[in-house]
């Protein structure tokens, strides 16, 4: 039962994935598309981690860890960009 | 070994008189000539053996493996020139110690005369034919410096540019054509080469081999058509000139006629280059002779004149004729001197060299002008005297030869005209300078040369007319020896006389004689006619075609160097292109045998979004946000496709390389414009298209290629040993810090040099900052957000202890000091982010450069530190301890070069972005940057 | 799959390939951050393609080649130090010359549109 | 008020207490054990850590309350839990339904670091998302700290402003002031 | 540390490098200074302590981390990579005597960079290994961008950026060869890779060609042949004198591993591949020849003229690497060693003579007189004669070797009729360009030129103590041209040699 | 027992990120679009690694509860990326539709 619902949430996932990949590309903003990508940072966590367990393998639990860490610090520095320009000042 | 002194006293000659600059001038001259007359006294010491048909010979080696050796080598031909050469060289420079003037450096001349003289002295005496192009060569480069002399003159640079251009060309054809005679031989060894005239002619590469060799004599001994150097050399001093064009540098090109005519004269080839080229040169030196007003002018071109003569002998086929060629080289020497540095008195002594100028100097040099009409007779070949015997002698073998079949005639006929010129051109030297009325504008006010300066030319003028009126007594030995030398051995019966009756040559020398008088009395219509014709400049030929092709290369490397970097990055791709598609053709079948693995959905919808974010990337390439975002998604999914493929390591590394980078892409937007204009023609969009497509497909095949077919490798071995000889289990790492640790060492440098270079870049460097975006927004007036000036001190120390915990276990799992120090420095780019640089400047005291110094010397030293346990670089040493309480550990040295590693990477990655940073931190926006903190 | 793989490399190419032959420094970056994107999934499959086959002993039965991951690994690293370097350059290259155009003129023909940014303060 | 609000702890060497209690738990979630080794080495790195980063923190005032910060981060969760249900409801019905809407929440926090728990709390509760904090920094005399702050959120369905504002600083402003005791 | 010797070359750079930036020995200049030269004349003799190992007791084979080829890498001291590695550090000797005289203040961390760069030019010599070999590729590479901005303007920004881009393409394209080289092969030693090529059968071949013509490219683009040698000559001219010096051995890089790719991995044994690259190879040389040839005649300053000597160079070595013999290689040997010193040589005088020029600098135009005639005259004579390759210095050496090496190849009608005209130019070029910049003076323009600041550009101890190094090389190579000669066909046998290379690197050194 | 629970959990959090994705597809102006990335999925991320955090300690040796640590990295960020995303919204003057109320609230951020 367990993988048919893998499955399933893996479809899910797709689906937002590909939302947000719409989004990402007709904007119609520069925001719309940071936030659509911020999204698909999350999303794609969520994709390793319904992988980790289709697989039966923490050994890619570090790699959510990180797109969780850094996909922020990237939003954060568009944001800052479109703010200020200069982002470290 | 007495061999070996000669040129070698003759280069000490060189260095001594170089250093004579703050000796008199009598000392000076003194010292200098030591040499070359203690050289004399040894040649002459050498003559009687020579004479009596021994070869004396001298080897050492040099570069055995290139058959290059240090050979002398004295035959009868070597000793006649060198002879020559002393005997003459020794003339000039006493000659010169009264020519110079005081503004005039004698030591240097005396330096390069020397140096020349070793230089013709090594051409002649060498037994080993690399060795003789090497002074070949080296009378180019002396002769260089001789003709510009007098530098601070136009025509002296120029003449010495265009007289080393020609002879220097001339000397790589030489080259070329000894290295290919020396191959045909196998040996450059001159005793060899000279022997060995049958597999010479019979070989394949004769002709090239022959054209080249004399192409490399006719340059130097100025043949028509490269003959045009020689008269603009006369831009050097008179006594170089008298050196170089009467006895050396021009005589160089025919005594390789003479060195080389056992191996290679006598074929049909050999003949018609050589007669054909000497007659032509013979006829247009003295035609051209006759109408130079200047008196070196003059004699250049009979210089030229009689080297066609000398060379025409060479192509005759008669022995006699060469025995007549080299009688004819030692009376050119004597009267050729003679007559420059008369030439070179009356310069001295009235400032002028035009004709037009000189008049009835007779009665102001009366001596000087016997001296001068005397060799001027030898010159014209007027009985009594040295050119008289030769020149019959050359009328004679003309009748000789059969060289033009049935139109054989003519060269008899050519020759008479040739010899009537010479008279034409002798007759005016002598009445236009001597007589002639009166003198017209003369700088100065003539008078008698010193007395001193006259001695050179009496001695030589003492010569012509001993030779002329007694010539058995004097040079029969000589010329008998060279003849044996040139001629291999056999030496035709022959006499030298005065009166051989009256004969077909005698008439010829009459018709000359008379003809040339003839032609000088009805001298102007022939300047008329001379006016008329079109003027072949050789020189203006020369430079024009000097700049032509200097203008062509200039245009061309502009339009291939044009600047443009699309241009050159096509031609690279262009290549890689061809390179990689080319054997892709070749190919039976690109894919492999390997079972291929079905699609999966996420494998799809992965590809679909990496291939979605690529295209959009250059969909939106102009604006620069957006692409940079479509940048972003093609950098989180290929970490998804790396952890898909089993390689966690890879994703975490992609991960945060690619955050820093978009980081970094994101600061140097703000410097730089927000949009790309559009500038491509569509033509050109087109052609790039076609280019990435095309590399694309290339690429994708490649790949395909490689990926479906097995692979056998040696990777079972670090799988293997990982555990065992590694101390970890994830064998990426283990393979990172200790089976290739070395590359890793390596990339932490480039890491580290990156950073350091990207300070350099950086340190003052005034920027634009823009007050607006692109869209003409003010930037938002919250410097530093709160929340996130908050949150991000509370991130901090979370991504510490994460950082710590991924570097700890990366021997054993996924992770490492890279992706550690990485997410360490991407835990301050937060802190810089949301506090400035000044804010983390306070605080952060250490400066960058050393971190990135101390990482990589802790990387470097743990390899250095097996030294100790007497294993080499970087052998890994691990050990499990079991510690109460705590458990088991393993220490091992692979993770203090980790933390090398580590330390490094936080230092770049923060010197990098600290640099840009600080260039907008610092107040007032105008001031240089300061050194903080790096 | 494989067929998949090699095109998305391709694609990848293709694409970083086009951009690295614009004329503006920006473009270009990215296409060389594209291209190397690319060559890195390149030289990783070098090692063929493995599902769920990690390096990381004692996971599984049989391994991925890890050889081709310590590879691509010094690559990224190094492709990260000259991406970082050449994005630099092209700040400087703007300072120094004017403009971001890779050969730090703009043709002629396109001066009005030499660049956007020319409201700027010092 | 029973103790004042405090920016510096009691131990110099220990700067951060609640925060190197949450390094030691995540030492040890991340490496799954608590065994002897990790628990001593948790211990140092929750030590070393905050040491570390002091000089990169603002001073900001310390958790006084702990108890009613865990009891407040519970109702913070459960909120959390029912907001997304709504959120997802008015998500998935119709937009028309739904009056956006700007609202400015006047603050009685003045610190910045309670400040962001509560603009945080905001954004993952109910329909709003925080905004921005004003007034801003630059907009002030150098120095000189604001008298009053405000909270700039955005409300996916805005029925009742003054009802929302209540709520905010009822339910989630107050037990910070309390936690915090400023 | 003798067992460790064919390491030190790689660990004094980096050494130096650190400890200079560390600053370890003293901030001041002077000190820095100092050390930087101390510590690369020990890398110098260290250098040739080894080579003279190398001569002593052959080959010498050092695996690192005691991982033995084909799984570790190991670095190869052999004559051929021992003697390039010396001449490297000398250079780099050279290079920081020179620079010491004020240069290295014109921007940051020159002399740690200078160390760093030698560290990668003597790993990329050394290394055995050939993504190895790319990793110091790279080492160089970034040392290289940085020192091309040292003290530079906005020319030198734009010269600069093309090189930077054009080189980040190459090394991309260098991953994709070695990419496929291992998907074929499944190794990166490169003996061991010879021994699989080797055995390659079916389409296999074709992608190793693939690997190998890529290679080729890269090898293309870093010794500048044509068409990739466009970076070459304003980078080179841009550049800081002292830093082109330096740079004159990293075109060498390139060429040294043509030598070592396509002599031991596509070379005689190579099966199907055997010799695989050498056709390109010639064309690519003759037409670099060709082209360098037209640049030297086209060179209007004394910097272009030597950037494009190099490029003449660097084509004149390709084809003798293209032909693939014992003598060949022996003759490229020599005279690689030889051009390296000598155009080193000719970018410092540019400067020196540039300097002394005021305004005019080192254009070859008339203009005033350079302050210190004799000396600087006599250091470009000479120069100018060994870059000629007239005798009697090295050059010539050069020049028959090279001739009589190609003598039986298989394009000889066409190179050596292509190289005797572009030494004619090369001729006249030189001549002109020192007879103008020496000799043809205008006197207006002395009299505008101040003549403290002329006094003040007099030549430096330092500069002239790093000038006559390098110009001393011309007539040492003459005078020793015998053992030169006798080494470097050892050398070249030795890379010739198959099965014995196999045997020495594949067994670890014995 | 233990299956139900981990696929409930999962179905539940990829549905809260499914609709989370909607709604930043059906918003009708930005900062609608906003919320529900910030919320939902946020919400849905926690229950999936929940999930996950329960199939590992189920089927693996030991407690694992490294998700709480991922789940706590995005509590945390969340609001933050929104509260950047927004003040990059307000800066840009991005529309909002016509009944959004309380538009003045908004200070010119320049
Ligand atoms: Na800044
Ligand atoms: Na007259």
């Amino acid at each position: 039962m367990l993988e048919t619902v893998i499955l399933i949430v893996f479809a899910m996932i797709g689906l937002s994935l590909l939302l947000n990949v719409w989004r990402l590309l007709v904007g119609p903003s520069v925001p719309d598309r940071i936030l659509a990508l911020d999204t698909m940072y999350i999303n794609t966590i969520a994709l390793i981690i319904l992988y980790g367990m289709s697989m039966g393998t923490a050994l890619y639990f570090e790699a959510a860890l990180l797109i969780a860490m850094l996909g922020f610090v990237s939003t954060v520095a568009v944001c800052k960009y479109l703010l200020r320009g200069d982002i470290i000042e | 070994m007495t061999l070996l002194w000669i040129p070698l006293l003759s280069l000490l000659g060189s260095i001594i008189s170089s250093m004579t600059g703050k000796l008199t001038r009598n000392q000076s001259t003194g010292l200098t000539l030591l040499m070359p007359i203690t050289a004399l006294l040894m040649t002459i010491s050498l003559a009687p053996a020579v004479f009596s048909g021994e070869v004396i010979r001298s080897t050492f080696s040099w570069i055995p493996l290139l058959g290059i050796d240090i050979a002398f080598r004295l035959d009868g031909l070597a000793l006649l020139f060198v002879f020559m050469i002393l005997v003459i060289g020794i003339l000039v420079i006493f000659y010169a110690r009264y020519y110079l003037s005081s503004n005039d450096s004698m030591p240097k001349l005396y330096a390069y005369l020397m140096l020349f003289m070793t230089a013709m002295l090594g051409i002649v005496m060498s037994n080993n034919v690399i060795q003789l192009w090497f002074f070949w060569e080296l009378t180019s480069i002396s002769s260089f410096l001789l003709i510009s002399y007098w530098w601070h003159k136009a025509e002296a640079r120029n003449g010495a540019i265009m007289a080393l251009t020609i002879t220097g060309g001339g000397g790589l054809a030489l080259l070329a054509g000894l290295l290919l005679l020396g191959n045909i031989v196998g040996s450059y060894n001159l005793d060899i080469i000279l022997a060995s005239r049958d597999i010479i002619q019979a070989h394949d590469w004769y002709e090239v081999t022959l054209i080249l060799i004399l192409l490399g004599a006719f340059t130097k001994s100025a043949q028509f058509p490269f003959h045009f150097w020689l008269p603009h050399a006369m831009a050097a001093p008179t006594p170089v000139s008298a050196y170089l064009h009467s006895a050396t540098m021009v005589k160089a090109g025919v005594f390789l006629l003479a060195r080389f005519y056992p191996a290679l004269a006598g074929t049909d080839i050999w003949f018609i280059i050589v007669s054909l080229t000497g007659l032509t040169t013979l006829l247009f030196g003295a035609y051209v002779a006759l109408f130079k007003h200047d008196l070196k002018g003059l004699l250049a071109y009979s210089t030229i004149s009689h080297l066609g003569l000398i060379t025409l002998l060479f192509g005759l086929d008669t022995k006699l004729a060469a025995v007549a060629a080299i009688f004819h080289i030692i009376n050119h020497a004597t009267f050729k001197a003679s007559l420059f540095m008369a030439t070179g008195i009356i310069d001295h002594e009235t400032g002028t060299r035009d004709m037009r100028k000189l008049n009835g100097m007779w009665r102001f040099m009366p001596y000087t002008a016997t001296l001068a009409m005397v060799a001027a007779a030898a010159m014209a070949g007027v009985p009594l005297l040295n050119g008289f015997l030769s020149k019959e002698m050359f009328f004679a073998e003309t009748l000789h030869q059969q060289l033009l079949g049935s139109m054989s005639w003519l060269i008899p006929v050519l020759a008479t005209i040739a010899g009537a010129f010479a008279v034409a051109y002798s007759a005016r030297f002598i009445h236009d300078v001597f007589f002639n009325g009166d003198p017209i504008d003369l700088p100065k006010q003539p008078s008698e040369a010193p007395r001193y300066m006259r001695l050179p030319i009496e001695i030589l003028v003492v010569l012509c007319l001993v030779v002329g009126i007694v010539p058995n007594f004097v040079i029969d030995d000589i010329l008998k020896s060279a003849s044996f030398a040139v001629l291999g051995g056999y030496v035709p019966e022959f006499e030298v006389s005065l009166w051989h009756g009256f004969n077909l040559p005698l008439l010829m020398s009459a018709i000359a004689v008379s003809g040339g008088l003839l032609m000088y009395t009805q001298r102007h219509y022939l300047f008329q006619f001379h006016a008329s014709l079109p003027s072949l400049n050789g020189k203006k030929l020369f430079d024009n075609s000097i700049s032509a092709l200097t203008n062509w290369c200039q245009v061309k490397i502009n339009t291939i160097e044009n600047g443009s970097l699309q241009r050159y990055l096509v031609l690279m791709f262009v290549v890689v292109l061809f390179f990689a598609g080319w054997p892709l053709f070749e190919m039976n079948q690109l894919s492999g045998q390997k079972p291929l693995t079905p699609v999966d959905v996420h494998n799809a919808m992965g590809a679909a979004l990496l291939m979605i974010g690529a295209i959009s990337t250059v969909i939106w390439y102009r604006t620069r946000v957006i692409s940079l975002l479509m940048l972003s998604v093609v950098g989180l999914m290929v970490s998804i496709a790396f952890t898909r493929f089993s390689a966690p390591d890879l994703a975490l590394t992609q991960l945060t390389v690619e955050v820093v980078t978009v980081i970094l892409l994101m600061l140097a937007l703000f410097f730089l414009p927000q949009n790309s204009p559009k500038e491509s023609s569509s033509m050109r969009v087109l052609r790039d298209i076609g280019i990435s497509a095309g590399l694309g497909i290339v690429i994708a095949s490649i790949c395909y290629a490689l990926i479906t077919r097995p692979l056998e490798s040696i990777s079972d071995f670090f799988l293997a040993n990982a555990k065992t000889g590694g101390g970890g289990t994830n064998v990426v790492n283990v393979i990172l810090v200790d089976f290739r640790g070395f590359d890793t060492l390596g990339e932490i440098c480039v890491l580290g040099i990156a950073a350091l270079g990207i300070y350099k870049l950086l340190i003052n460097l005034p920027l634009y900052i823009p007050a607006t975006d692109s869209e003409g927004r003010p930037w938002a007036k919250e410097r530093y957000p709160v929340l996130l000036a908050s949150i991000s001190q509370s991130l901090l120390p979370l991504a510490l202890l994460v950082s710590f915990y991924i570097f700890l276990r990366g021997h054993n799992m996924p992770g490492g000091g890279f992706i550690a120090g990485l997410v360490t420095a991407v835990a301050f780019i937060l802190q810089y982010i949301a506090h400035g640089s000044n804010w983390i400047a306070e605080r952060l005291t250490i400066k960058y450069r050393k971190i990135i110094a101390s990482g990589i010397a802790i990387a470097l030293l743990t390899g250095v530190g097996s030294w100790f346990f007497g294993r080499p670089f970087m052998t890994t040493w691990f050990e499990y301890f079991d510690i109460p309480f705590i458990g088991e550990i393993e220490l091992a040295s692979a993770l203090v070069f980790d933390i090398g590693v580590y330390i490094t990477v936080v230092g770049s990655t923060l010197m990098i972005l600290a640099s840009l940073g600080k260039l907008t931190a610092n107040e007032p926006a105008n001031a240089p940057s300061k050194e903080v903190n790096i | 799959m494989e067929l998949l793989y090699a095109s998305s490399v391709g694609v990848l190419v293709s694409c970083g390939v086009f951009l690295i032959l614009r004329s503006r420094t920006f473009p270009v970056v990215l296409g060389l951050t594209m291209f190397s994107y690319a060559v890195n999934l390149f030289l990783f499959s070098s090692g063929r393609l493995s599902l769920n086959q990690a390096a990381v002993l004692g996971t599984s039965t049989e391994y991925a080649d890890p050889l081709p991951q310590a590879l691509v690994l010094t690559a990224i690293v190094i492709g990260f130090a000259m991406t970082a370097f050449v994005v630099i350059l092209a700040i400087r290259g703007r300072t120094d010359l004017g403009n971001d155009h890779v050969d730090g003129q703009v043709p002629d023909k396109n001066n009005h549109n030499n660049d956007n940014n020319n409201k700027v303060k010092v | 008020m029973r103790s004042q609000m405090r920016l510096e702890a009691k131990f110099r060497w220990l700067p951060t207490p609640l925060r190197s209690l949450l390094l030691f738990i995540v030492w040890l979630l991340l490496n799954n054990s608590v065994s002897a080794g990790h628990i001593v080495l948790a211990v140092i790195l929750a030590i070393v850590i905050p040491l570390a980063t002091s000089p990169f923190r603002t001073k900001q005032p310390l958790v006084l309350k702990p108890g009613l910060a865990f009891r407040h981060l519970m109702l913070v969760l459960y909120d959390i839990i029912t907001a997304n249900v709504q959120v997802a409801i008015l998500i998935l019905g119709p937009n028309k339904k739904l009056t956006p809407g700007f609202v400015k929440v006047p603050l009685d926090l003045t610190h910045d670091m309670p400040i962001t728990i509560l603009a945080s709390t905001v954004s993952l509760t109910p329909g709003t998302v925080s905004a921005e904090v004003y007034p801003w920094r630059e907009c002030l005399t150098e120095g000189k700290e604001p008298e009053e702050r405000f909270l700039l959120i955005h409300v996916l369905n805005l029925e009742d402003e003054q009802a929302l504002i209540n709520t905010i600083k009822q339910r989630y402003e107050a037990p910070l002031k309390e936690i915090f005791q400023c | 540390m003798i067992q460790n010797l064919a390491f030190l070359p790689i660990l004094l750079p980096m050494l130096a490098g650190v400890i200079l930036l560390t600053s370890l020995f003293g901030k001041n200049i002077t000190s820095r200074r100092v050390t930087s030269v101390v510590l690369s004349t020990i890398t110098f003799l260290v250098s040739l302590v080894l080579l003279l190992k190398v001569q002593a007791d052959g080959t010498q084979v050092y695996a690192i981390g005691e991982w033995s080829a084909p799984f570790g890498i190991v670095l190869v001291a052999d004559p051929l990579s021992t003697l390039l590695v010396s001449l490297t550090a000398l250079l780099g000797l050279v290079c920081v005597l020179y620079a010491s005289a004020g240069d290295d203040e014109k921007g940051s961390f020159f002399h740690p960079l200078v160390h760093f760069l030698i560290l990668g030019v003597n790993g990329a010599f050394l290394t055995g290994d050939i993504f190895n070999l790319f990793v110091f590729f790279e080492v160089l590479l970034i040392a290289s961008y940085a020192l091309l901005m040292h003290g530079g303007d906005k020319r030198n920004t734009r010269a600069a950026l093309h090189y930077v881009i054009l080189n980040l393409v190459g090394s991309a394209i260098f991953l994709i060869a070695l990419g496929v080289l291992y998907g074929v092969l499944g190794t990166l030693n490169m003996a061991d890779m010879a021994q699989k090529v080797a055995l390659l059968q079916g389409d296999d071949v074709y992608l190793a060609k693939i690997g190998g013509l890529l290679l080729l490219v890269v090898f293309a683009l870093k010794g500048a042949l044509l068409p990739l040698h466009l970076w070459l000559p304003n980078t080179y001219a841009t550049a800081m004198p002292v830093v082109a010096a330096l740079f004159a051995i990293m075109t060498k890089v390139g060429v040294y591993s043509m030598m070592r790719v396509y002599t031991l991995i596509f070379g005689d044994e190579a099966g199907e591949l055997s010799h695989m690259a050498q056709t390109w190879m010639w064309w690519f040389a003759m037409a670099t020849i060709a082209m360098g040839g037209v640049g030297v005649l086209a060179s209007k300053d004394l910097r272009k003229l030597t950037a494009n000597l190099v490029i003449v160079s660097v084509g004149t070595l390709v084809a003798l690497v293209a032909v693939q013999t014992i003598e060949a290689t022996s003759a490229a040997i020599y005279y690689l060693v030889h051009s390296t010193l000598v155009t080193a040589a000719l970018f410092l005088l540019a400067d020196l003579i540039g300097r002394q020029r005021g305004d005019v600098a080192d254009r070859i135009t008339a203009g005033p007189a350079v302050a210190q005639p004799r000396l600087l005259g006599v250091c470009f004579l000479v120069a100018a004669i060994a870059v000629i390759g007239m005798p009697p210095l090295s050059g010539f050496i050069g020049k028959v070797w090279l001739l009589k090496a190609t003598l039986d190849a298989e394009y000889t009608f066409v190179f050596w009729p292509l190289y005797l005209l572009v030494s004619l130019a090369i001729l006249l070029s030189v001549a002109k360009a020192g007879s103008t910049v020496f000799w043809h003076h205008q006197d207006s323009l002395i009299e505008s030129n101040a003549t403290d600041s002329v006094e003040q550009s007099r030549v430096h101890p330092a500069q002239l103590a790093a000038l006559i190094i390098l110009i001393a090389g011309a007539p040492l190579m003459t005078i020793f041209a015998g053992p030169l000669s006798e080494y470097a066909i050892g050398a070249a046998s030795q890379l010739h040699d198959f099965n014995n290379n196999i045997k020495i690197i594949l067994s670890g050194g014995h | 027992m233990i299956e139900w629970i981990i696929s409930i959990l999962l179905l539940l959090g990829g549905s809260f990120v499914l609709v989370g994705s909607i709604g930043l597809v059906k918003m009708p102006d930005f900062f609608m679009r906003l919320h529900g990335p910030t919320k939902a999925t946020t919400l849905g991320m926690a229950l999936l690694l929940t999930a996950s955090m329960i199939f590992f300690s189920s089927t693996q040796a030991g407690f694992s509860a490294k998700e709480i640590l991922i789940s706590l990295f995005l509590l945390l960020t969340a609001p933050i990326s929104g509260y950047m995303m927004i003040k990059a919204a307000i800066h840009h003057k991005l529309d909002s539709i016509e009944r959004t109320k309380g538009i003045d609230n908004i200070e010119d951020d320049v």
